[in-house]
């Protein structure tokens, strides 16, 4: 489906929820906003090119990339992390916390990538074990308690594929966390800093709102292991990146994100304070919209949104 | 046993591998090479004689496994699979999905719809492998979330059947996204009083398991089922740790804590109308 | 506190409970009538001397005392046993499921102790792991989605102390599991079937209506245990016993319990299947009571109730 | 150091014992040997200034160095123990409550009231070990739940600082129903929306780890802190097992997933600080 029929996709789900009187004023307000601002978004972003596309997921990786910490420094006041699942580990491949986003307390969770080697392998790359995912339960259930927003940071290759993960329950630990998701009643904004990938991304970016930085990528699998499968070729992952179309702008056309978060020129790593900058201002655009509304609507309209996702014959 | 269209790559311990070149026969036990004529095999429910080895269970005989007899009202048979990314590999995604149906009569690898099972009213929602590898696409999750809203509508439980190797690729971040969507439906069901009842055959893995799957009010598993996020190649590939003899399989995801019980096939019937009684808003 | 000035007490209680208007109708005849009872009970109850507390000890611990599953045996119809904590384990000194009690779907947890030597290991005496404690919590938080009542059968030394269960929680998860059944808006009714031991007791017997078998008995700590501290004298637990009274007598006579189940003569040990009758029908009596209360009232009641026990000056 | 009134054992792996039929004097460190006057380490908050080791802290000295000056009114001052068993083991418990009364000039081992804290009103609740090793009998679970009423009332968080061996088996089963007394009121409290900030100091076991205090919404320890639900010798003796150097200690305890963080003393008063402006519910 090229971008063109995306966005006629997009009017036309506009006009139906125009005539709509379902969803109640100030939700329908809020709706239609959102949509009007993804076809702005929309027809502002040029459709990439394969190599485009490459380049995203590169810049997605890249090495110098500001990470959850790094956002964290700069974005949230009277941070206070908190640590532990309650029940077996504290996974630092997860960071989650309390602090105050422009001059409210939020909950906070993310995955966290090390920058050195050592840190690496201490971080595990961000690929957290179940109980990184109970930990950032925890805190999500913290922040239900007390009527907190949740915002989510997601920069994961993918949930660990360890033994242990597996005999601890890496699958129904992905999916309680979902679950979860789906049922808290304070606001969600989630956005994708890096490497969104498969169900350990998805597991915590079940949001009102779902932004992604613009050399973010969203993956069901990685370009090297769709390759793997697909060509029977690791080497072949520029090729299935450009046949998947992981970047934020196919995400948008696809219905997947509500918005996209501009990048510093060259790339988020360039700029550390502007990237915050810019993903700070979304953010507050984003759950300024939203606080306000009644819990249960919140719930209802978030289910509903990803109720819709798909595209069937 | 690597299917496209899976994100975890199948395989068994028990099972040898096919000869070069040749695939290994379908109605031969591969656990005890007892070799049975399909009428015989099927007559048998799929479950090996001669040593209890589980085979794969088609769909529609799965379902005729539990319904009584002329009670399956099969819902959405009509949806199909759309190409949201123009996908190509080594063949268009359009061409597998078209052979897929030709292959094993299904429009998609889920069937779902309204049946009495022992005289319980309940949705059935059941997934066959021999589709694309029972990988979840758009149609696939939008059939689940049906099958969910068809059953809170009735006030009547959901018995979900799951053998897939995860989400399809070919359809990218959508496929991805069936994850959330099906987990919103299960809540949804779940507020509104429904019962899921979850049985996992072999495989369950990935998004499937990552998904609504893992959220059934009670989990089983058909006895031998691989139920991992991971498959053993990813695992050992990626960690280059020893991987267990029984990984991932249901023997011991129930020593780990991670589903209900094992139910042998013949069995299964009997123990689900037991659950139907138990979780029926009768009184 | 003699048994007389307890009588005082509890007709003082119930007199001031006549004259209060804040718990609404139906509640409150029925907590007049549960006092009344307790009052009959009481009166009808000899206090035990030394030797008769020795002697419920012991009939507690009896080796040939039904167990939860003996129970469960003949008192439940349709029974479907549900396994694991879905994170770690399958814990062998609990029995977790559903099934039918008199006609109602119920769910119902109990510590397990095993017959013979090697049952008795693999059950670990009825010593859970924290594991089996997320075990239970998981069944009762299945019965509150499903409005079964929760049955809860006591009957254990107290909580595995062994290092993993220091290491995954065990105090943190007793903790939990009280918390939860303190939330809980379905009816929950338990019964100590044999040794009540401790916060691996307590943890699983926050409820509507807490029962006792006539001789099971219901500790702070293990008769030997206190005499060890105490004495400095494990061989004094029947002097330690006699000293803090630990049987179902004293127990209703404190408050602690709301009623005694009645055992075959000698102990329930000497017929199995008239055990199992005369608790079901003590089960049966209370759960009818408090069943068709709205779960708010019912919760409220519950805490309420446990938040008056305690003596102090 | 073994307490009467307590129902575990507390010991720690760094300490030596004390010689035989002597008391190790309170004011030299255990860690480096290095001995203090009592108003030197009441001025170091009773943390050694060689080695970091952290002293045990009375409950006036704790309220006095995190509530505001004069802010402090406490409650349920007048609260005492019964003696509902007419207990009597070497001494009767009476005797033992006058004691630990005289020696420690407190009521009960549990001092609770409304305090500001860096000009942000709470509710305090702190315990102390020396009354009885901080054992939890029906005095000390009533105002620790008249503590939670009094959070809720006035819209505050409660801040709790617990030190305790456990339940105070003096008052038999009447103590074990602390535990769920004190958990239903934590309940209430997070009902009225209040939070629970729950410090624990050495040591915080049994009974009270077992309870309220592992129901904060935030968690942190002292460092070294013993938090465990039974003590290392009872686990030696029943178990046979061998035991980690950091067992139960609250280094071991933040590893294995269940502190939010460990706060040295002198920075406890910012910490909370800065929870109380979070948790507030000014914006
Ligand atoms: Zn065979
Ligand atoms: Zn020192």
């Amino acid at each position: 489906m090229s971008a063109d029929d995306q966005l006629l996709r997009l009017r036309e789900r506009l006009s139906k929820l125009r005539s709509l009187s379902l969803l109640g004023g100030a939700t329908l307000s809020n709706d239609l906003k959102r949509l009007q601002k993804q076809i702005e978004q929309l027809e502002a972003a040029p459709t990439l090119t394969g190599e485009e596309i490459w380049q995203s997921v590169e810049l997605a990786r890249h090495e110098a990339r500001p990470y959850t910490l790094d956002y964290v420094e700069r974005m949230i006041e009277d941070w206070i992390e908190l640590h532990g699942d309650r029940s077996r580990a504290d996974d630092p491949a997860f960071i989650t916390g309390v602090g105050r986003f422009n001059g409210r307390t939020v909950a906070l969770v993310g995955h966290q990538k090390g920058r050195d080697i050592k840190e690496r392998k201490y971080r595990n790359f961000g690929m957290a074990h179940p109980e990184g995912y109970r930990k950032a339960m925890r805190t999500m259930q913290l922040a239900e308690r007390h009527r907190f927003p949740v915002l989510a940071l997601i920069d994961t290759p993918g949930a660990w594929p360890g033994v242990a993960a597996e005999q601890h329950g890496q699958g129904g630990t992905l999916a309680r966390s979902h679950a979860l998701m789906a049922r808290l009643t304070v606001p969600i904004v989630s956005c994708i800093i890096g490497e969104g990938g498969s169900g350990g991304a998805s597991a915590i970016a079940l949001a009102d709102r779902v932004l992604m930085q613009e050399h973010a990528i969203y993956t069901v699998i990685s370009p090297e292991g769709c390759a793997a499968i697909l060509w029977r070729d690791a080497g072949q992952a520029q090729k299935a990146a450009a046949a998947f179309k992981p970047d934020a702008a196919h995400c948008l056309e696809l219905g997947v994100i509500d918005a996209i978060v501009p990048e510093p020129l060259g790339g988020a790593q360039n700029d550390y304070d502007e990237a915050a900058q810019l993903l700070a201002d979304s953010i507050e655009h984003e759950l300024a919209e939203i606080e306000d509304e009644p819990g249960s609507a919140l719930r209802r309209q978030r289910r509903a949104k990803f109720r819709a996702m798909g595209l069937y014959a | 046993m690597t299917e496209s269209g899976v994100d975890v790559s199948i395989e068994r311990k028990d099972e040898s591998r096919p000869e070069e070149g040749g695939r290994r026969d379908p109605n031969t036990c591969p656990s005890c090479r007892s070799h049975y004529r399909d009428d015989e095999l099927r007559a048998a429910l799929r479950v090996c004689p001669h040593c209890g080895h589980h085979f794969p269970m088609p769909a529609r005989e799965r379902i005729d496994s539990l319904a009584d007899p002329d009670t399956f009202e099969e819902e959405s048979a009509d949806l199909r699979s759309a190409d949201p990314l123009d996908f190509f590999d080594l063949r268009p995604y359009r061409e597998r999905l078209a052979e897929a149906e030709l292959e094993t009569g299904l429009g998609e690898a889920i069937v779902i719809g309204s049946a009495l099972l022992d005289g319980h009213p309940c949705e059935l929602s059941v997934m066959d492998f021999a589709f694309m590898g029972g990988s979840m696409g758009s149609a696939v999750g939008e059939k689940f979330v049906r099958a969910c809203e068809s059953a809170a509508e009735r006030s009547v439980p959901l018995i979900s059947v799951t053998a897939s190797g995860g989400a399809r690729m070919q359809e990218g971040i959508l496929s991805l996204m069936q994850l959330p969507k099906t987990v919103c439906a299960v809540e949804d069901m779940h507020d509104a009083g429904g019962a899921l009842f979850s049985v996992m055959a072999h495989p369950t893995t990935a998004g499937v398991l990552a998904s609504f799957a893992s959220l059934g009010d009670v989990i089983v598993a058909e006895p031998g089922a691989l139920l991992a996020f991971t498959g053993r190649r990813v695992v050992q590939q990626t960690t280059r740790e020893k991987l267990p003899d029984d990984f991932g399989l249901a023997e011991s995801n129930l020593r780990f804590g991670h589903i209900d019980g094992i139910v042998h096939r013949p069995e299964l019937r009997p123990f689900l109308a037991r659950l139907l009684r138990l979780f029926s808003h009768e009184r």
